[in-house]
């Protein structure tokens, strides 16, 4: 038996996410709106409380329970950003983002060197007269589709003779990969859209709400579209 | 004192020092300096999650400025910002169960996942506009997609292997190929222009123009 | 690449500027009849889930494997029947299984797969804390998985449902080195940091990425990094034929085909439209010149 | 595992040569800012469209949408190329007296980012002494949820009808969702990709498209800067050195040597 609260869930779900697909129809819509805020209003609070727990369990209990205390530092710059909204004392807040700014720069730069280019070096460096035939023209294709791709993106120097050659063909095979990638990632994003749909279909008492989500909003949106409705009760910005 | 804390140069040198106290310990391995860079890490992120306030700050008086103009359609403000506040009381009363756990399934993961799948229809669209072979480079992506295309349907393999060799030919080698290019590229222009802020030189990130004393 | 308009009067111009909804239409279409009405047509495994599948099945009793689930909900979609699939084939393997959540919406992922998984799980003997747990939302950050990696326990003290971690299997494990296999289930949101602390230390990983990740992670594959990659639900749809298990992989596959064959047709039709109408244009132009 | 040619003591196993790279192209950029060098740089077609695209704006008497991101890692790299091409934007908005609309929020990495994008933006209108023209409500947060944002994000473009959309920085699968809305309803369309599938796919969808490294070199292009222009020769040389640095692997590999290869883990 299925109950109240699971068919509640369903039917609210299936509903909303209809109306975040009449987006399809082109046209702003108060359908539309409403799934928007919805996502936005909710979504905000789940913002703000996951961001409160993490400022109490790493903040606060870092400082009480694990006797880090320098991360009292942490909750006084963070106060200190709040006087931002202070016309008079906005600039009190420059300090701690330069922490913010300064520290994350460095997580994310400190690895690149390596994820980003000395790996993909020795990824490119790949055994050209060994192993199967197919193996060699695999790693022959990879190595010089590297190579031609990257003469593309000198910038500072003219592209012509051998060069100009080799950043055109480079340009080629860019495009070539492209449409490779492309395929790869529609087939990506059906399998997202094929998931949504399952999961609104089985067990099979969740089709109706579906089904019938489907029939009332896209109707409603044709019928007001047709009454030249739409733009009246959708919200300006 | 107020002087010293408007300074852009005092900004720029706790910048440049908050840098240097996370990337170096990566390379060096000196004990006080690696914790010190993980502490540093962690009070970064406290100081980002207490600008949650501005933001929903800003969100609320958005909203406000809307209803309180009566704009047309401010009724969805209004609900947007009930809504934040009904949430909130619900957290308070349980994460884990209640109305909370209704938000999160009826709403939440619903939206997100149409706003994640939806992605398939404007892929589509775009490919059957994009895919036209008007020159010579808008030809090669039809032909490598259009194979790959093919291949990845399911059905294509049991009655069509054939296929098999090219696509797979082109994803294990134009694809990752494509994929070292970006990163290498990405790489060096990250580093570069890691260096041109340290520096001082793109002072505009900081919403610092030069104009300005 | 901006949308080329010719102007002037063919029927080919009907295949170069239609309205975009009527491809949307036929995608909702193509995608929803199948579902409602789900036959299996016949699939082919590829290599890369053939060695996805020979990893798994080369675990061995005891074994200690490290499952990350590493997604949003919306992701959990795309790759369920990978992961369904995959832990199925562990707890066959009776390897003791730990699992940890890089994501707030992944949170309810655990309880899912075990819900589905409960008949393996009773057959095998698995008992919660001995042969497997669930570690919860530890992996929020980079620093997170770092630290993880260096000392395991000082960052996971507690499990999912706040129980101490003490006296379950995990107490032999102390860092990166105590893992067999880590199995990450990926959208990419720790994926990076899971590689730069595990996977270079030298952690044996595998990954069951999205579609849009199968490019991206390649490299990973062909470097060594992961020993092998499960690509969106279409490998969770080979992985399920392998294990012999038809699940919602193998079902959704007929969506996938229709959906594929639908892009293509419209393609074609695209170049068809374009190219006629082109030669339509240059005629007329000749025409004019005379 | 590979074992590495050489270690320095001091230095973490197997992060020495990366620290050596990271040091020489630092030290590469400094030479090359230090002033003197004239180094013509080849035309980057989705910068210069920046500029065209906000002068269309102006004309239609339309906004301008401009976004950095959904920061989820807070300010790394692309983050903060997007706040850069932002400050570039917001400048040119300010000068021609076109409302900039800057969706943010995304992730709770982002929230960091937001004042400093209010910042640029505001600073921006200051300087051309317009500072009545700004308004924080046209920096919408749209909430932490990247999905949350896709939604406002989109909303937005539909009701407001804006002339141009410049979407660059860290932004994830929704850049597919917001280029083709934009194309959509009409608007010029500047994207860029943070990685190579989002990036394929943008190709495709957009007016224009940053590939790679054209958006963390944006902010020395787009300055006219000839010192700040030199440092992307830094950039050039250290891709000459990759290309050489493959080409002798493949040899000395081809050879019997994994020498290269034992290099770069070292």
């Amino acid at each position: 038996m299925v109950d109240i609260i699971e068919i509640s869930i369903t039917a609210v779900g299936a509903f909303l996410a209809i109306c975040m697909f009449t987006t399809l129809y082109g046209k702003s819509n108060p359908l539309y709106a409403l799934a928007e805020e919805s996502y936005i209003g909710f979504g905000t609070a789940l913002t703000v409380i996951w961001n409160l727990l993490f400022i109490y369990n790493t903040g606060v209990l870092g400082i009480t329970q694990a006797g880090k205390y320098a991360l009292i530092f942490g909750i006084l710059f963070g106060l200190m950003v709040l006087l931002r909204v202070s016309n008079k004392y906005s600039y009190v807040a420059r300090i701690p983002i330069a922490i913010a700014i300064g520290s994350q720069f460095g997580l994310a730069l400190r690895t690149t060197i390596f994820t980003g280019f000395l790996d993909q070096i020795r990824g490119t460096i790949l055994p050209l007269l060994t192993g199967s035939t197919q193996q060699m023209i695999y790693n022959w294709t990879i190595a010089l589709a590297v190579i031609l791709m990257l003469t593309f993106f000198f910038y500072t120097t003219e592209l012509k003779g051998p060069l100009g050659v080799s950043s055109k063909i480079g340009e080629y095979v860019m495009y070539a990969a492209f449409g490779g990638i492309f395929a790869q990632t529609f087939m990506g994003r059906l399998s997202l859209f094929v998931g949504f749909m399952q999961n609104y279909m089985v067990p099979p008492w969740k089709i109706p709400w579906l089904l019938g989500s489907l029939i009332v909003v896209f109707g409603a949106v044709i019928v007001l579209d047709r009454m030249h409705l739409l733009e009246k009760l959708t919200p300006e910005e | 004192m107020s002087e010293i804390l408007k300074s852009r140069t005092l900004q720029m040198v706790v910048l440049v020092l908050s840098f240097l106290f996370v990337f170096v310990p990566y390379f060096i391995d000196v004990k006080v300096l690696t914790d010190f860079s993980t502490q540093l890490i962690t009070i970064a992120a406290i100081i980002s999650a207490f600008t949650l306030v501005l933001a929903v700050y800003s969100q609320f008086r958005r909203g406000y400025t809307f209803v309180h103009r009566r704009s047309r359609g401010w009724i969805f403000k209004a609900y947007m910002m009930t809504s934040i506040v009904l949430m909130l009381i619900f957290a308070v009363y349980s994460q884990t169960s209640g109305p909370y756990n209704w938000v999160m399934y009826a709403i939440i993961t619903p939206l997100s996942s149409v706003n994640y799948s939806i992605l398939v229809f404007y892929m589509a669209s775009t490919g059957a506009r994009a895919f036209r072979a008007r020159n010579g480079r808008a030809l090669l992506l039809l032909i490598t997609g259009f194979i790959v295309l093919f291949y990845q349907a399911p059905f294509t393999g049991a009655f069509f292997p054939q296929l098999t060799p090219y696509s797979l030919y082109i994803t294990s080698t134009l694809v990752s190929a494509a994929g070292r290019m970006f990163l290498i590229s990405v790489t060096v222009g990250a580093i570069v222009f890691g260096m041109r802020v340290l520096m001082g030189k793109e002072t505009s990130i900081l919403g610092a123009a030069k104009e300005e004393k | 690449m901006a949308n080329t308009k010719p102007a002037g009067k063919s029927g080919y111009r009907y295949l170069v500027e239609y309205d975009r909804r009527i491809i949307y239409l036929l995608i909702f279409i193509l995608v929803l009849a199948p579902l409602l009405q789900p036959f299996i047509l016949p699939i082919q495994v590829s290599p890369d889930t053939t060695t996805y599948y020979n990893v798994l099945n080369g675990l061995k009793k005891d074994d200690k494997v490290l499952v990350v689930f590493d997604t949003e909900f919306s992701g959990y979609m795309e790759i369920q029947s990978g992961i369904i699939a995959s832990i199925r084939m562990m707890f066959q393997h009776e390897v003791k299984v730990a699992i940890a959540v890089a994501h707030v919406e992944a949170t309810g992922i655990p309880q899912l797969v075990f819900d589905q998984l409960a008949s393996v799980m009773q057959e095998h003997n698995y008992v919660y804390g001995v042969n497997y747990i669930n570690l919860g939302y530890v992996f929020p950050n980079e620093a997170a998985v770092a630290a993880s990696a260096q000392d395991f326990h000082t960052v996971v003290r507690q499990d999912a449902y706040g129980k101490s971690i003490t006296g379950t299997f995990l107490d032999d494990v102390k860092d990166w080195s105590s893992w067999t296999l880590l199995s990450d289930y990926t959208t990419g949101i720790q994926s990076t940091a899971l590689i730069n602390h595990y996977g270079l230390k030298g952690t044996p990983m595998i990954a069951n990425v999205i579609g849009v990740m199968i490019s991206t992670s390649a490299p990973y594959v062909s470097s060594g990094i992961y020993k092998a990659l499960l690509g969106s639900m279409r490998g969770g749809a080979e992985l399920e034929y392998l294990t012999g298990y038809p699940g919602p992989g193998l079902t959704a596959m007929n969506s996938f085909t229709l959906g594929h064959y639908m892009l293509m047709i419209a393609i074609v039709l695209g170049n068809v439209g374009y190219f006629g109408y082109r030669s339509y244009q240059n005629k007329l132009k000749a025409q004019e010149v005379k | 595992m590979v074992n590495p040619l050489f270690q320095v003591p001091g230095i973490v196993s197997g992060r020495a040569l990366g620290l050596i790279f990271d040091v020489v192209l630092m030290l590469l950029v400094v030479y090359y800012m230090g002033g003197g060098k004239n180094i013509k740089i080849r035309r980057v077609p989705g910068l210069d469209a920046i500029e065209e695209a906000v002068g269309r704006a102006a004309e239609m008497g339309k906004p301008v949408v401009a976004s950095f991101g959904i920061a989820g890692s807070g300010f790394d790299y692309w983050t903060m190329a997007g706040l850069a091409i932002l400050a570039h934007v917001a400048k040119l908005s300010a000068k021609t007296g076109t409302r900039l609309i800057v969706p943010t929020g995304g992730s709770d990495q982002s929230l960091i980012v937001r004042p400093v994008a209010e910042e640029i933006v505001r600073n921006a209108y200051l300087i051309e002494g317009r500072p009545e023209a700004f308004s924080d409500n046209d920096l919408p947060f749209l909430s932490g949820q990247q999905y949350a944002y896709t939604g406002g994000y989109i909303g937005i473009l539909q009701r407001m009808r804006p002339a141009s959309v410049i979407m660059t920085g860290s932004h994830a699968s929704e850049a597919m969702n917001i280029a083709e809305t934009s194309n959509m309803i009409g608007a010029i369309t500047i994207t860029a990709g943070s990685y190579v599938s989002n990036t394929a796919s943008l190709a495709c969808a957009s007016d224009y498209i940053l590939i790679g490294e054209e958006a963390p070199a944006a902010g020395a292009y787009l300055s006219q800067d000839p010192t700040q222009r030199a440092s992307i020769r830094a950039q050039d040389i250290y891709k000459a050195i990759s290309i050489i640095m493959i080409i002798g692997g493949l040899i000395i590999l081809a050879a019997g040597s994994d020498v290269v290869i034992r290099l770069l883990v070292s």
